[in-house]
């Protein structure tokens, strides 16, 4: 512990205040205000004016990326130094950002969420206050939801305080505690094992109905399946190995014929490369894409 | 140090232009052909079997008056994927909308689930039957994996759906989408761009596009002269890589035949008794993996920084 | 009855709920399915501010307090920009200005596609370069790669250097794999070629080998996940939980 | 159903195809029973890295799985924390892939600390053995920020000391003077998500990896692990057997000749025989197999069945 540390507080910045500071929250009301003034602003906005306005909002943040990729780098840079001319002003300046920048995606993404939340009381309360023939389910849905959102949050504060790492052991949990630990581990996770785990019964179905030896490429499909299988029996395959051991006796040739041997060849050999070639295709139409869309070339809902 | 190194940006250092280099070409090839297609030059698409599909499978759900459903897969956030997802489901739900067929679009994501909204709204409106759109048939169902698998499921089997369309990014989840639309006999166009999801979508679905006959599918289903030219400066870059990938495998297995005498480390070149030829000193190897020398770059240091310690050091 | 039964009770009740559906869709699948939602629903506000929100937004933007040993850090107020942005979405209902919501997507969208144009290569270079590979042996000593065990390190790296017949005959089957597979996705061009026929159609074979063997792969983990709700059934629930309890133990 | 043989055995329904699934799953669960088997070459490695650090060391852990898939990576992280907890190590654990992962570590681990209890042995205390650093979202760029700049990116985290309110992860005794990535002499991945891949895309070549994967991953990791970028894994629920054998029974230990698990690479590596080392791998892995033969005689007898069909078509 040094008390340096503690003594020295960070430089503020134009864009950065100390904590708690009051030019921080004016600073910070301002720009909320800004903000909403622009949101409001839009409202007004002439219809002919709406796809720039789009295209430039998307064209800036995909800019930044971009210019990050292509911006000469800052080469050996230490901490705490400063750029030697304008281009590494900038470069400095874009490897900084980069901590801010990467999580605006996730940050939107979390206040969108209000939205599909809202898509989810709609439905439901629609089908309570209609009478649906389903409305109790729809009632089961909003309580368990209301439940989990108070459990989740008291737990959490309660975690907060001086009690936080005591409410790791069971003996100091209170009602909360309970309650959260029921719906997190006692429901949630449960389901979710559950609904994972009914994907090995649509496997066996889905392999009885669909494996047959019609066509070539079913065959293929079939028999490549089946080795795999096979060497993933850990019985069968160390009796099938110890076998082919005991005849190769040190034929390194022979030695090749072990199931493990087989599986991991089909593995390395064809599914690594047939899983790489798609992938090419994937990924490029994947940055494609992404220069379509960065570039409004493409109209929305375009595909009618 | 060479000097002349300091400001040519790390990433450009050594072979480290050739990344670079080669996104520049992908991109060059695909807006030229965009720039071709725009420019009224028509350009051939072969057929592509399961996109045939579509139609038929539509009309299927019209005859029988039953929804269809489509599920724009499960990204985390809005991305190309699930636009391009939606972009199939609004050729989808145009023609729904002409046959006033119910559709249901379950979304995953919140920000997705607003595009959705928002384009297939428009997509009723151009089509003037705006009067026909439930912005409740376009809904967000939950953003866990395995709970959006119950809810589809349970949806598939209540609303007895006649078609469906999975598009998009699918994981595990596939399979339960796929078996439970098939034990009730619906129709199913299917495509993940997660190559290890993809058999299954085989075994459980009557058409799947594999790989990126995904991203092919809204230029060949609607020829828009950006998304064709686009398709075609992709397979450009396909042939490309091809190429390179024959060329290099050539290149590499001839220099590996031979010896050496000079390796190189950190970028620098050393004498070094004779031996024969690694992977790591072919040409190819060299191109794609830039060995940066260590280069020492004096600047002045900021008056008022701190040096930051390990805690409690 | 302990708290430990009654949650691993429930825990069963809705595994066999959600089970049920594997008969048919019924109202006891129908329950467990809007208790599922919801929960997953509920679990997603909390963990939008505790997990998201809180740390990568709130202290950002006001900053964190020194605390014994740690430094203060200030806020970044610009980020308080995200709020109206984030707001801009919700004009997707209004009959209006629905175009307005397009804006956030924009953004987000935007990044994504910037990135992609970053990530692109990291991503797929490496692996064309890891598909170069010598499809000629270095050495006819033998065939195939002789066993390595009891060889000295020097021995070892020898051998290891060295690419035999068999691998050089590996390395030609992935490269041409790789190869065929991805001329099987060009579109833009009419094949009349037999020769280019034959491989789009090899292409198609050999990704039906791979298809396969993911299938394989992926029964394992599937079974395994089926395997561990069944021990929780009979093992966890009925034999050490419900049996003890009953026998009043 | 009418027709011969053979269309019946194509056409089996499903609720009994399901039965039968769940009989061949549940039932071998009440006969516990040993299986031949050999530890793989990567579970041997894995556990090798494990048991060769020393004592008392720091280890980051990337804990990437939840409920969903609890049968493998559980097993895999209890197996990992009882020999974690045997050499003594600090543990920091943080989350790429899901919000809820760290809740779920956290519960995994108090869980093992209420059996130790029950034990009387001493429990593996948070924010003196391990400390949770929490959730990042964004895998790929949290990944990356914690390669290039750990300071940064775990700055203002904050866990909980026993009984004081949360403060700075770095104060724990877990984070004692760790600057830099490269200040952990292991990076463990428990994932059951592409976040390995970004691991190994920014960190392999910094710090030594290992990672525990699920079944589904077992081919990419297997990549990664001939490419020497990590040092070892265990993959799916043969690993976790494996695992458990290796820690009952170490490898060519207590010497080459007499040990049960033999390799030429390794040399002595010590086990620890305990009853309680057997976990989920040594419970679920006999089972597998019946589930596993049943798949196999389900799509042969498919097969059959559209064979006699056809035959009988024929005549």
């Amino acid at each position: 512990m040094i008390p340096l540390l503690q003594a020295q507080a960070p430089a503020t910045s134009f864009w950065s205040e100390a904590f708690n500071s009051s030019e921080l929250w004016t600073k910070l009301i301002i720009t909320l205000v800004v903000g909403l003034v622009v949101m409001v602003g839009l409202l007004y906005a002439p219809i002919r004016a709406r796809k720039p306005i789009i295209a430039f909002f998307t064209f800036i943040s995909g800019a930044y990326w971009v210019l990050l990729y292509l911006w000469p780098k800052p080469i050996d840079r230490q901490p705490g130094e400063m750029p030697l001319n304008t281009v590494e002003t900038v470069s400095f300046w874009l490897a900084d950002s980069n901590n801010v920048v990467v999580s605006f995606t996730q940050i939107l993404t979390g206040f969108l969420l209000g939205l599909g939340i809202f898509s989810l009381l709609k439905i439901h309360l629609t089908k309570i206050t209609k009478g649906h023939k389903d409305a109790f389910f729809s009632i089961v849905l909003l309580v368990s939801m209301g439940l989990m959102i108070w459990f989740g949050y008291a737990d959490w504060f309660d975690r907060l305080g001086e009690r936080g790492a005591m409410l790791d052991n069971r003996d100091n949990w209170g009602f909360t505690q309970y309650g959260r630990d029921f719906l997190f581990e006692g429901l949630l996770q449960q389901m979710d094992a559950a609904m994972f785990s009914v994907i090995a019964f649509y496997i066996l179905s889905a392999a009885y109905r669909a494996f047959r030896v019609r066509s070539v490429e079913a065959t293929i499909l079939l028999s490549a399946a089946l080795l795999v299988l096979l060497s993933l029996m850990g019985a069968v395959s160390f009796v099938w190995d110890e076998n082919v051991k005991s005849i190769a006796n040190g034929n390194p040739f022979i030695l090749n014929f072990q199931l493990t041997e087989v599986a991991q060849w089909i593995r390395n050999t064809f599914q690594t490369s047939s899983i790489r070639g798609i992938q090419f295709g994937v990924g490029l139409g994947a940055l494609a894409m992404g220069l379509r869309l960065w570039l409004s070339l493409e109209k929305p809902g375009s595909g009618s | 140090m060479p000097l002349s190194q300091v400001y040519i940006g790390d990433q450009y250092r050594d072979t480290g232009w050739f990344g670079v280099f080669m996104t520049l070409l992908v991109a060059a090839f695909v807006l030229l052909n965009i720039r071709r297609a725009r420019g009224g030059k028509d350009l051939y698409i072969r057929r592509i079997a399961g996109l045939n599909a579509i139609d038929e499978a539509i009309g299927r759900a019209t005859e029988m008056g039953k929804p269809v459903l489509m599920v724009p897969g499960l990204s985390d956030t809005i991305n190309a994927i699930a636009v391009q997802a939606v972009n199939i489901f609004a050729y989808v739900s145009r023609i729904a909308a002409r046959f006033a067929n119910p559709i249901l679009l379950c979304c995953y994501n919140a920000a997705v689930y607003t595009y959705a909204q928002e384009t297939i709204r428009d997509v009723y409106q151009s089509e003037g039957v705006a009067d026909r759109y439930d912005p409740d048939s376009v809904r967000f169902v939950s953003d866990r994996q395995f709970a959006f698998a119950a809810g589809v499921s349970g949806l598939i089997l209540r609303e007895q759906t006649a078609a469906t369309f999975f598009l998009g990014e699918f994981y595990a989840e596939s399979l339960i989408f796929a078996e439970t639309a098939n034990s009730i006999g619906a129709i199913q166009v299917a495509s993940s761009t997660e190559t290890t999801q993809t058999p299954f979508f085989i075994a459980a679905c009557d058409y799947v596009l594999i790989g990126d006959e995904f991203y092919a599918a809204s230029a060949y289903l609607t020829r828009q002269p950006v998304l064709v030219g686009s398709l075609v400066g992709q397979d450009w870059s396909k042939l490309m890589i091809i190429l390179m990938i024959i060329l290099g495998t050539l290149l590499n297995t001839v220099q590996i035949q031979g010896k050496t005498t000079w390796e190189r480390t950190k970028g620098v070149w050393s004498q070094i008794p004779e031996r024969s030829v690694k992977q790591s000193d072919t040409f190819m190897s060299q191109l794609f993996k830039p060995q940066l020398e260590k280069v020492k770059v004096e600047r002045p240091i900021d008056p008022n920084y701190v040096p930051e310690k390990g805690a409690g050091e | 009855m302990n708290y430990d039964l009654l949650r691993i009770t429930a825990g069963v009740i809705a595994t066999i709920g959600l089970y049920s559906v594997l008969w048919k869709e019924n109202k006891f699948y129908r329950f467990f399915e809007h208790v599922f939602l919801g929960l997953a629903a509920g679990w997603t506000m909390v963990a939008l501010w505790t997990e998201t929100l809180k740390a990568n937004w709130w202290d950002k933007m006001v900053g964190t307090p020194a605390e014994t040993g740690s430094v203060a850090t200030n806020g970044m107020y610009a980020y308080a920009l995200l709020i109206p942005f984030g707001l801009m979405g919700y004009f997707v209902f209004s009959k209006k200005h629905n175009w307005i919501s397009r804006i956030p997507i924009g953004i987000i969208l935007g990044l994504w596609s910037g990135q992609q144009v970053q990530v692109w290569w990291n991503t797929y270079g490496p692996q064309i370069d890891a598909t170069l590979k010598p499809i000629l042996p270095t050495t006819w000593d033998s065939l195939i790669v002789p066993s390595t065990n009891g060889l000295t390190p020097e021995q070892l790296s020898q051998v290891q250097s060295q690419i035999y017949f068999s691998q050089a005959v590996n390395n030609f089957l992935f490269t041409i794999t790789v190869v065929s597979v991805l001329s099987y996705f060009l579109f833009s061009f009419e094949v009349k070629n037999k020769a280019v026929k034959g491989i789009n159609t090899m292409g198609r074979y050999l990704l039906m080998i791979g298809f396969g063997a993911i299938f394989g792969s992926t029964v394992m983990m599937r079974f395994t996940l089926l395997i561990d709700r069944m021990h929780f059934i009979w093992i966890e629930w009925l034999r050490d939980g419900v049996f003890p309890f009953l026998s009043g133990r | 159903m009418k027709g011969n043989l053979g269309e019946k055995l194509q056409s089996l329904p499903k609720p009994i195809l399901y039965l039968i699934l769940i009989l061949a799953t549940s039932i071998p669960l009440f006969f516990p029973t040993e299986v031949p088997n050999e530890p793989v070459e990567s579970t041997k490695d894995f556990y090798a890295t494990l048991m060769a650090l020393p004592e008392g060391s720091k280890v980051l852990l990337m804990s990437d799985w939840t409920g969903s898939t609890r049968g493998e990576s559980k097993g895999a992280f209890r197996s990992i924390f009882k020999i974690l907890i045997r050499r003594k190590a600090k543990v920091a654990i943080y989350s790429a892939a899901d919000p809820q992962a760290p809740r779920v570590a956290q519960d995994a681990i108090n869980e093992l600390n209420m059996e130790r209890k029950r034990k009387n042995l001493p429990t593996f205390d948070r924010w003196n053995d391990w400390v949770n650093i929490g959730y990042f979202p964004n895998a790929e760029a949290a990944i990356n920020g914690i390669a290039n700049d750990l300071k940064g990116a775990f700055g203002g985290r904050k866990d909980f000391p026993p009984n004081s309110p949360p403060r700075d992860v770095f104060q724990s005794p877990v984070l004692q003077g760790v600057t830099k990535v490269e200040d952990f002499p292991l990076m463990l991945v428990i994932t059951a998500s592409k976040t390995s891949n970004f691991a190994v895309e920014r960190v392999s070549g910094r710090t030594p990896l290992a990672f525990a994967v699920t079944g589904v991953m077992v081919p990419e990791t297997q990549v990664f692990y001939q490419s020497k970028q990590i040092v070892g894994y265990c993959g799916g629920l043969k690993g976790v057997y494996d695992l458990e054998q290796l820690m009952e029974s170490g490898v060519n230990f207590p010497d080459k000749a007499t040990g049960k698990i033999k390799s030429d690479k390794l040399g002595t590596i010590e086990g620890f025989p305990d009853p309680d080392n057997k976990g989920q791998g040594t419970r679920y892995y006999p089972t597998l197999h019946y589930a596993l033969a049943l798949m196999i005689i389900m799509i042969i007898l498919g097969n059959v069945g559209m064979f006699l069909a056809k035959r009988g078509d024929k005549s």
